[in-house]
């Protein structure tokens, strides 16, 4: 299992599939033949991780015509939210089809390259932090039928306590009481928010790259929780991760797991050193070739 | 069940229990004689009164519960009394509005209306004497219905319940809402990412 | 206060409680310092646990509650009939995971995330209490900023926020984030190394 290989290849053909579960069209109401899914970051995941399927491969057309015939059945009752995940699939599918039909450049330095995957990178630590949440709430279910084994006692006060009756009501007239009852009954008005309004967090891959560029060295070796300790937002630290990854291709770093979902060991290379890293077999990725 | 099991057993749900549980329920619970039941409640009592415990087993219309040790009578009504400064919160005030609107209703149906528990706003309004139970209502469990209080009225300062405003003088008129829904709408023109 | 009455009088006030009581609280309440008021619901805790009782001192969501021992959950639930159904949908939950981990955050930042409108979930996990409305973030539109309340930590049992396992735990593992990262790939040609 533990191969050779010195940097986090491209493409790993012999990597085993790693969708640890496979949910039948939950939320989006359409199965497609294929490629059985829930909600378009599921699909999108499924399709750029299938080695059996490339991206180009994957036609729209049955999965427009699934979606369709799904929309004739219940023409009535289809949310909103179903036709808007089915269009983001869509559109996110007609992405990828339209990113691989390009044609890219020859060759391009390493510098030029990561510009042009800042967008990219963007999408794929969205999916990252998205697998990450989906896996949070996995933990919070197991959590919550934990704590609900033990039942709190909330009886409140045994009969014949003096409560100084304190008037709790002061200050309440009848109107007050009204609007209350409105408040609780009445079904709350949604305001709409413009997506205008979102903030973005901004931390970029190259920036991050640069950064740990100077740091690493410093620390030799590090653990990426370490590494990654000081940082505020979820994003960044995915946004490091991702800058690792291409550091690793830069073979400026070697990158070491003990075991899935250990934490990532993190080890800065000269050129000299990683030779004879790689000559030694010190490499730790969970790769085969 | 050995008696370990059983003691663990009955101070778990009498933890629980609101009302007093008679041994014999206790006894069908947990699949054991009531007497064995009977006599494993009295020395759970004996065994918290012995090791000075601030809490008893009593023995009340019939039933065991939990309830608070008389010498610390203090600790707890200081610790009732605690808010006396206090108003209700937004969930009780809710909560007694719905009573006040919609009596008789059953806690189920407040609670199904305010989308949490509100057993204990329940209990907290009905210390306070605002709201009691008038009744149950008929069907499975037949769950105790409640409605307000003369001290209600009184503190409200209104004589009948009838007098309570009807909310639809409180809705908004159909030219607000408009005007509202209007003041929602996202702005035209890119507003871009705000950073 | 010698330490036996200390524990006496949390027992008592503990019993009567009907959310978690913070030791500040007990501490005002029992003109102690916070601390011996702390270390005494801990010893009691450990106590009741040594001693195999069939109730637990618990601390969740920033205070001291009496809970029943989770090995006896098949008997309370039996007398309790309590309603477990509440599950939440997987939309929901892992719309709950991420304003755990990302608050406070705006319904947008969310929908924007999960790719999806969330308004619908959001509302939901506001109406069963697991969220909360904790500001407004700066900026155009002033959007909403939600976290998550007491009562979520409740939930889960945790005692803080920062509790919670974390996030880079759920993180795929390289391999997984490698893979991704080429099925991303905006070039089809690939450079250099393909293993």
């Amino acid at each position: 299992m533990v191969g050779g290989a010195a940097r986090i290849p491209r493409r790993c053909p012999g990597v085993r599939h790693h969708r640890g579960r496979v949910r039948y069209g939950r939320a989006v109401g359409y199965v497609v033949a294929t490629p059985v899914f829930e909600g378009p970051v599921d699909l999108l995941l499924h399709l750029v991780t299938s080695h059996e399927v490339d991206v180009l491969d994957v036609p729209l057309a049955p999965v427009v015509d699934a979606f369709l015939a799904e929309l004739a059945g219940h023409r009535d009752e289809m949310a909103l939210d179903t036709l808007s995940e089915f269009l983001l699939v869509a559109a996110i599918l007609l992405e990828l089809k339209s990113q691989r039909l390009l044609p890219g450049p020859d060759q391009v330095d390493d510098e030029e390259e990561l510009v042009g995957w800042e967008e990219r990178d963007l999408l794929l630590g969205r999916l990252l932090e998205c697998r990450a949440y989906a896996g949070a709430a996995d933990a919070f279910v197991v959590l919550s039928e934990r704590a609900a084994r033990s039942v709190p006692r909330e009886v409140g006060l045994d009969d014949g306590f003096v409560v100084h009756a304190p008037d709790l009501l002061a200050g309440v007239g009848p109107e007050v009481l009204a609007q209350a009852y409105l408040r609780a009954s009445a079904e709350r008005p949604e305001p709409q928010v413009d997506l205008a309004h979102v903030t973005v967090d901004t931390v970029t891959v190259s920036e991050t790259l640069v950064e740990l560029v100077e740091r690493l060295p410093r620390w030799g070796r590090a653990s990426f929780r370490d590494l990654t300790a000081h940082l505020a937002t979820r994003m960044e630290v995915i946004v490091h991760f991702l800058a690792l990854l291409e550091l690793c291709k830069l073979g400026k770093v070697v990158l070491g797991q003990g075991e899935t979902f250990g934490d990532l060991r993190i080890e800065w290379v000269e050129e000299e050193r990683l030779l004879a890293a790689v000559g030694a077999g010190g490499l730790v990725s969970e790769y085969d070739g | 069940m050995t008696d370990e099991e059983l003691s663990r057993a009955l101070e778990a749900v009498l933890l629980v229990a609101v009302e007093p549980v008679p041994p014999g329920l206790l006894a069908e619970l947990l699949e054991e004689p009531a007497e064995r039941v009977d006599a494993a409640c009295q020395r759970l009592a004996e065994g918290y009164l012995a090791a000075g415990r601030g809490f008893v087993l009593a023995k009340v219309a019939g039933g065991y519960r939990f309830q608070t040790h008389p010498d610390l009578a203090p600790y707890v009504e200081r610790f009732a009394n605690r808010d006396v400064s206090h108003r209700l919160s937004t969930a009780a005030l809710e909560t007694l509005a719905i009573v006040a609107y919609r009596q008789p209703v059953s806690r189920a149906q407040i609670s199904n209306l305010r989308g949490v528990n509100v057993d204990g706003v329940v209990r907290l309004l009905e210390q306070r004497g605002y709201i009691e139970a008038v009744g149950r209502a008929e069907g499975p469990g037949q769950p105790v219905l409640y409605g307000t209080t003369d001290l209600f009225l009184e503190r409200l300062g209104l004589d009948r319940i009838d007098q309570l405003p009807p909310v639809e003088d409180f809705l908004p008129g159909a030219e607000v809402a408009a005007e509202l829904e209007e003041g929602l709408r996202p702005t035209a023109g890119g507003v871009g990412d705000a950073g």
